[in-house]
């Protein structure tokens, strides 16, 4: 107890001459701080509809509502979250769950009104949205309100340290790349089971990659089921739209991990692998799928090649009981995945174990048998009921460059190097090409050099007109090339082959002015006088590829109707215009890619299908 | 409805019956009492809870164990952060979490500015009702400096939504110990104005001494836990008896005091909050640098394997408990906390008031430091 | 000591079960009548704290699970050794259609809201409590709102969402 | 003050003395109000916009409803508002009273607060900050000024269904009316 003094209260006078401790408001301003948790901004470019954040939302005050003005892509719905201030706690999870890192929060926290309707609000990035969003000198405190907003005030914002998703994906184990080049073993070795868990574990269920797939796999399922420790499970869903796992989980061109929302800011969830993962952990596929075949509808299909696209349809159609045989002129199925696509990405076994689950539903396959060689397209017409075409695209195409004659082509060294005796290759090996293709050819013939010149200085280039950003090859395939010492000769366009007592020496290069013209079509230009020689004993040719219908008889050839980009044209049942021959794989469509062909095999399954069903 | 001339007249030994909130201005907190009195002596207090019942922990069943973060929180307004860290703990300790050291600090940094905090609107609450409007009003400002600290380190001014599973939401800004350290000069330099028109003021001692007064018998009998067991002699504190965050890691007394009534459990209030702010200066010091968060789990396929938890922290009202159990699914199968007001503010306030004059109903109340949303839920 | 506790209730009561965990957690299950007597036995022994009481309803068994949590005060005001870092979890199984058990006022004060709450939360009969009467709730409801039965997403929409605007 | 001011307050004194004293009903009704003591003290200190805290319903002419609502807190709601002399204005706080909030899936707390008592204003936040209450008082000014905060008006002319409302909630009510409503009112007609 203080000392009681009359006096005391005085003490209280120097109070008087201390600065008051109330805000002198609205003149003497507080604005929040940095970080504060105020009302929503959203990027709409950076935006991709993912709805993370209304299903992170605790209070559902988050609704994805749809806006007709975006053009919907793979990665990007035409979908923006829309915030109910009735609801909303500003917690700020939204914020760290989104992948992108478009959804922030600002400082703004003024909103007043007697009308409840207006607290209903579509946020939009301050940047775009110059009447929402005005500047400090526009701004007033007095009329501050969700539509009469600051300008630059970010509060909130993502950082991906705090993210509530795992931005970095697990690392596939991988052969080195002095190791790998020494042959032919495959290049990553799989995930464990610990490490498929946690991968697939990473996903967020958005769904943007099962709109990207061109199969439209249900993707988010089979992740999460992988997540749950039951490939099984996962393999069931997988097999319910592509009879493919082993091989696509390997040299799928994976679109969905392009549109993957985790990719934006971080890695996508390796999709692919967990379907490689799926493939090879389960035993059985047919006992996995646990399908009974219908009883036999006693229609009968066939299908030309047994490629992707031939051997999905005949799955689907399988599926649904019709009797299907395969024509392929190979003698092994797999079509352009058997004799393409390199040993080190797409092992044997793989292509092995999906034909073989596929001819196990009772598909009849007839190896050796080229159509328009051995049996005529119009007798497969006569005695079946529909036919399937899916040749895919094996002529390789030229550069039209002098002594082009003493090139190899592509596929030709692709496919020998598979399926025949290993050729030979040189010391100096130019590879022409800057596609997956010209990658594919140029590292087999790095392997080859490596196993046939062992110690020995050995070198593999590769020329493409095009620039390292332009190049059509994947990132992945030029990272992995560049490892293994691929030199790369960019923005190069091949003017001749140079010949020295009649071997190939060299390869005489012209400059690169540009490869597109105004229009993104494909027109290169070259400055003709700047060129350069690059030294080699080999050249290989792998600068695309075309089909080759010569097998149709010219009666119906004519009928047979092209896109404008000289691919076969189909409709919505995947039927060509000839009736009852449908198309599908790398002759109809541009991706090229066997998704797609599964994509194109599932489509014609449903038309040949409802064909049959209606006669 | 009583007439006032009965209540006037009523010396002649009529009971009546008053009600005591929810509307009223000697209520903190929506929370009625039942009185029976006589004359100004209450013969039996009723307390009538519910006022602020949302059933949360009902809720917190339908949400998934990242959703319920926001939600945690809101239970008690004063003092949100010991209620996100004690669900923090609980699920750290089901699924097995690590936290980094840093942010064992910031934790503990984080909840003992929340204490001053809550103190110093436990101090508001209690010289405003005693009409000692001064201190009143600087404790209230003081208590906005502090959360003017919270505000620029979660973002947010009252529910700050900070303590996570895995460590904490966001590292310190750039100077921000040193703001810290200069606001808790600041309100530091105060205490001795607050000395001498509150805490040594007769007035206070008068009106607060012997006031709901409680043998350690009676409060250990009763479930009662922080300031107000502290006031009866018993050094129990959670943070000393089980420490968490970083609570071991620095030096730091528990005041106690004996008497047990109103007036000593005021001062154990003060005392705490000194030590309280020492505490931040001794935590900031021994802070070490590093990461701050240990990430969680994909928060849409995060599963807690099955068990059950008891976990307690020290709120600044007492022992703060959470018992939760996991089935093994995407949300809680059940959560229950155990608040300190709820015996505080239920069975003990129903006894401290027997045959107290109705003047001191509020005073009671607010001195046994009762936060209705806690009681409620 | 805590070896001896076990043993002890072992041997005094038939049909509980005590298990241990690591972090000095200790579980007893007994059966619903003799809850008093174990309660006043671990009273008697040094856990004189009920930190609460709760419940926990299973429904796939059948059964609501009470849930008493028992701690320690100080010993002398300040000595908080090993003996007193301990955690007791009584429990015991009541079938859900009929959950009775004997109120435990006489032995913890502190129960008397707890056994309130549980009554109107979850519906379970607590003999001899004096007055189990409503705590929290305004409405009555056909379930106890924390049973699993009750779905309060579906009753805000059957109530709330049929309460008409009332201008315009 | 300026000559405009002047105009008005001569215009319309009742407005300008409405305006300017707006007594708050003291009833902490949900989190929110954890942001009123900051709000009347000295760091803010509402009193410069004539805004006090008094301690019965019957002295105040502003009703600032902090929160949720649950059910045995709206009961006391709308007896301290029926309670309050005209005019009064009801100020909603945060999200919860407009939409239900965080407790939206609660069976306790309602949902839409203007179902059951008029409300002339809403102030977002989860809670509203001190300068967005004094923004709020401003736009209240505003609205008096121009004659739209009329709650209490809504609450006379729409009695009938705001006390249906309520006793959907609560089945009969224990207090009588505060309106006649429609059925008695045609009783009542000669």
């Amino acid at each position: 107890m203080g000392k009681a003094s009359i006096l005391s209260p005085l003490k209280a006078i120097r109070f008087l001459f201390q600065k008051p401790l109330t805000l002198r408001y609205p003149f003497e301003k507080k604005e929040p701080a940095p970080r504060y948790r105020g009302f929503h901004l959203n990027d709409w470019d950076r935006c991709t509809g993912c709805g993370n954040c209304a299903d992170i939302c605790p209070n559902e005050a988050i609704t994805m509502i749809e806006v007709p003005a975006i053009e919907p892509e793979p990665g990007n719905k035409n979908e923006r979250p829309q915030l109910d201030y009735g609801r909303c706690c500003f917690c700020g999870l939204c914020v760290d769950i989104c992948p992108p890192g478009s959804l922030r929060l600002s400082r703004d926290y003024f909103h007043i009104h007697f009308d409840t309707d207006t607290f209903v609000f579509v946020p939009k990035d301050e940047k775009k949205d110059e009447a929402t969003f005005l500047p400090a000198e526009e701004y007033s405190i007095l009329k501050a309100s969700l539509t009469h907003r600051k300008r630059d005030y970010e509060g909130f914002s993502p950082d991906l340290d705090f993210a509530l998703f795992e931005p970095q994906r697990v690392p596939m184990p991988q052969v080195s790349a002095q190791e790998r080049k020494q042959s032919f073993v495959e290049m990553v070795r799989g995930y464990s089971a610990e490490q498929a868990r946690s991968e697939a574990s990473r996903c967020l269920e958005c769904g943007l990659c099962e709109e990207a797939c061109p199969a439209n796999l249900r993707i988010s399922d089979y992740v999460k089921a992988i997540s749950e420790d039951d490939s099984e499970e996962a393999l069931r869903i997988i097999l319910e739209d592509n009879p493919l796992p082993a091989i696509c989980g390997r040299i799928c061109m994976k679109h969905c991990e392009d549109a993957c929302s985790l990719g934006l800011r971080g890695e996508p969830v390796a999709i692919r692998w967990l379907k490689r993962y799926a493939a090879d952990t389960v035993e059985s596929y047919r006992e996995t799928l646990r399908a009974e075949l219908p009883a036999e509808t006693g229609k009968k299909v066939a299908v030309i090649g047994a490629g992707a696209g031939g051997l999905a349809v005949a799955y689907f159609l399988r599926l649904k009981g019709h009797g299907v045989t395969v024509f392929e002129s190979q003698p092994a199925g797999g079509g352009m995945l058997r004799m393409g696509p390199p040993r080190y990405r797409l092992p044997d076994d793989a292509v092995k174990d999906d034909v073989d689950y596929i001819a196990s539903f009772g598909v009849q396959f007839r190896f050796n048998t080229a159509v328009g060689k051995n049996v005529q397209f119009d007798e497969l017409r006569e005695r079946y009921d529909a036919v399937f075409m899916a040749v895919g695209t094996h002529r390789s195409y030229t550069a039209r460059i002098e002594n082009e004659d003493r090139a190899l082509m592509a596929l030709d060294f692709l496919n020998a190097a598979r399926v025949g005796p290993a050729p030979d290759v040189g010391r100096h090996v130019i590879v022409i090409g800057g596609g997956n293709v010209a990658m594919d050819v140029a590292r087999t013939c790095l392997r080859l050099q490596q196993m046939q010149y062992p110690g020995q200085e050995s070198v593999t280039r590769a020329v493409c007109l095009e620039s390292w950003e332009e190049m059509p090859a994947s990132q992945e395939e030029i990272e992995e090339a560049k490892e293994e010492g691929i030199q790369f000769n960019p923005a190069w366009g091949p003017k001749g082959i140079l010949l020295e007592q009649g071997e190939v020496s060299g390869l005489e290069c012209k400059a690169v002015k540009s490869v597109f013209d105004e229009q993104g079509r494909f027109s290169p230009t070259f400055y003709e006088d700047r060129t350069m020689v690059l030294e080699g004993d080999m050249v290989i040719e792998a600068i695309g590829q075309g089909y080759d219908l010569s097998f149709i008889p010219d009666h119906l050839m004519e009928s047979l109707a092209f896109t404008e980009r000289r691919k076969v044209k189909v409709n919505e049942d995947g039927m060509t215009s000839v009736p009852g021959v449908f198309a599908g794989g790398d002759i109809v469509n541009l991706n090229m890619d066997a998704v797609t062909a599964i994509a194109d095999a599932k489509k014609a399954a449903e038309g040949i299908h409802k064909m049959l069903s209606e006669h | 409805m009583a007439q006032i001339s009965e209540i006037a007249g009523s010396g002649s030994g009529r009971e009546l019956e008053l009600y005591f909130g929810p509307q009223h201005l000697g209520m903190v907190g929506n929370f009625s009492i039942t009185l029976k009195v006589e004359g100004d002596r209450v013969l039996k207090a009723t307390a009538n809870p519910g006022y602020l019942h949302r059933g949360f922990e009902k809720l917190m069943e339908y949400r998934t164990w990242i959703q319920n973060f926001p939600m945690v929180c809101r239970i008690n307004v004063v003092e949100p952060d010991s209620m996100e860290m004690v669900y923090a703990m609980a699920v750290e300790k089901l699924a097995g979490i690590e936290v980094p050291e840093r942010a064992q600090y910031i934790r503990s940094i984080c909840l003992e500015l929340a204490r001053v905090s809550s103190h110093l609107f436990g101090l508001w609450a209690y010289s405003n009702m005693l009409g000692f409007d001064t201190p009143a009003q600087w404790a209230m400002y003081h208590r906005d400096l502090v959360l003017d600290l919270f505000e620029e380190l979660t973002g947010g001014r009252v529910y700050h939504i900070y303590l996570w599973p895995g460590g904490v939401r966001r590292d310190f800004p750039k100077g921000f110990r040193d703001r810290i350290v200069h606001t808790l000069h600041s309100i530091g330099g105060w205490v001795p104005d607050y000395d001498a028109t509150f805490f040594n003021n007769r007035l206070f001692y008068e009106r607060a001494r012997g006031v709901g007064q409680l043998s350690q018998e009676q409060a250990k009998a009763l479930g009662a836990t922080g300031p107000v067991l502290r006031a009866t002699g018993m050094k129990f504190d959670i943070r000393k008896v089980e420490p968490y965050a970083a609570y071991d890691k620095v030096d730091w007394e528990v005041p106690t005091r004996q008497e047990g009534d109103a007036y000593s459990r005021i001062w154990v209030v003060r005392d705490e909050l000194i030590e309280s702010v020492h505490m931040v200066f001794k935590l900031l010091d021994a802070m070490p640098d590093g990461e701050v968060y240990n990430r969680i789990p994909n928060p849409f396929k995060w599963r807690i394997p099955p068990g059950e938890a008891y976990v307690r922290c020290e709120s600044s009202r007492g022992e703060l408990g959470l018992y939760l159990v996991s089935n093994g699914g995407d949300k809680p199968y059940r959560v229950h906390f155990r608040t300190p007001s709820y015996p505080h503010g239920l069975t003990i306030l129903e006894k401290a008031l027997e045959g107290a004059s109705i003047a001191d109903v509020g005073n009671t109340m607010i001195s046994l430091y009762v936060v209705a949303p806690e009681i409620d839920r | 000591m805590i070896a001896s506790l076990r043993t002890g209730l072992e041997a005094t009561f038939k049909g509980v079960e005590v298990t241990d965990r690591e972090d000095g957690m200790m579980f007893v299950l007994a059966p619903g009548e003799s809850i008093p007597a174990v309660l006043r036995y671990l009273r008697e022994h040094g856990l004189d704290h009920l930190a609460l009481v709760s419940c926990v309803d299973w429904i796939e068994e059948g059964e609501l699970e009470v849930v008493y949590l028992l701690t320690c005060y100080m010993r002398n005001n300040t000595d908080y050794g090993p003996e007193q870092r301990r955690h007791v979890l009584l429990r015991t199984k009541l079938p859900r259609e009929s959950a009775e058990l004997d109120s435990v006022i006489g032995i913890f004060e502190n129960a008397e809201p707890h056994e309130r709450e549980i009554h109107e939360l979850y519906g379970v009969h607590f003999e001899g409590h004096p007055r189990l009467i409503p705590l929290f709730l305004e409405r009555g409801y056909e379930i106890p709102p924390f049973r699993k039965d009750f779905d309060t997403r579906q009753y805000v929409e059957k109530t709330f969402g049929a309460i008409p605007p009332v201008e315009d | 003050m300026d000559r405009n001011q002047i105009t008005k307050w001569l215009k319309s004194p009742a407005k300008m003395a409405h305006k300017y004293s707006l007594h708050a009903v003291y009833f902490c009704t949900g989190c929110g109000i954890i942001e009123i003591p900051p709000v009347i003290t000295t760091r803010w200190d509402a009193e410069r916009f004539g805004v006090l805290p008094v301690a019965t319903p019957r002295q105040g002419n502003l009703f600032m409803i902090t929160g949720y609502v649950s059910l045995k807190t709206l009961k006391a709601i709308i007896r301290t508002y029926e309670q309050m002399p005209d005019p009064k204005y009801t100020v909603g706080f945060g999200s919860c009273p407009i939409n239900g909030g965080m407790y939206w899936d609660s069976y306790n707390t309602i949902k839409h607060l203007d179902r059951y008592i008029p409300v002339d204003g809403w102030i977002a936040g989860c809670m509203p900050r001190p300068e967005a209450v004094f923004v709020g008082v401003t736009h209240l000014w505003t609205l008096i000024d121009k004659g739209k905060a009329d709650g209490y008006l809504r609450y006379k002319r729409y009695y009938a269904a705001y006390r249906r409302n309520q006793e959907m909630l609560f089945g009969e009510l224990q207090w009588p009316p505060l309106y006649p409503t429609e059925a008695e009112a045609e009783e009542a007609r000669p």
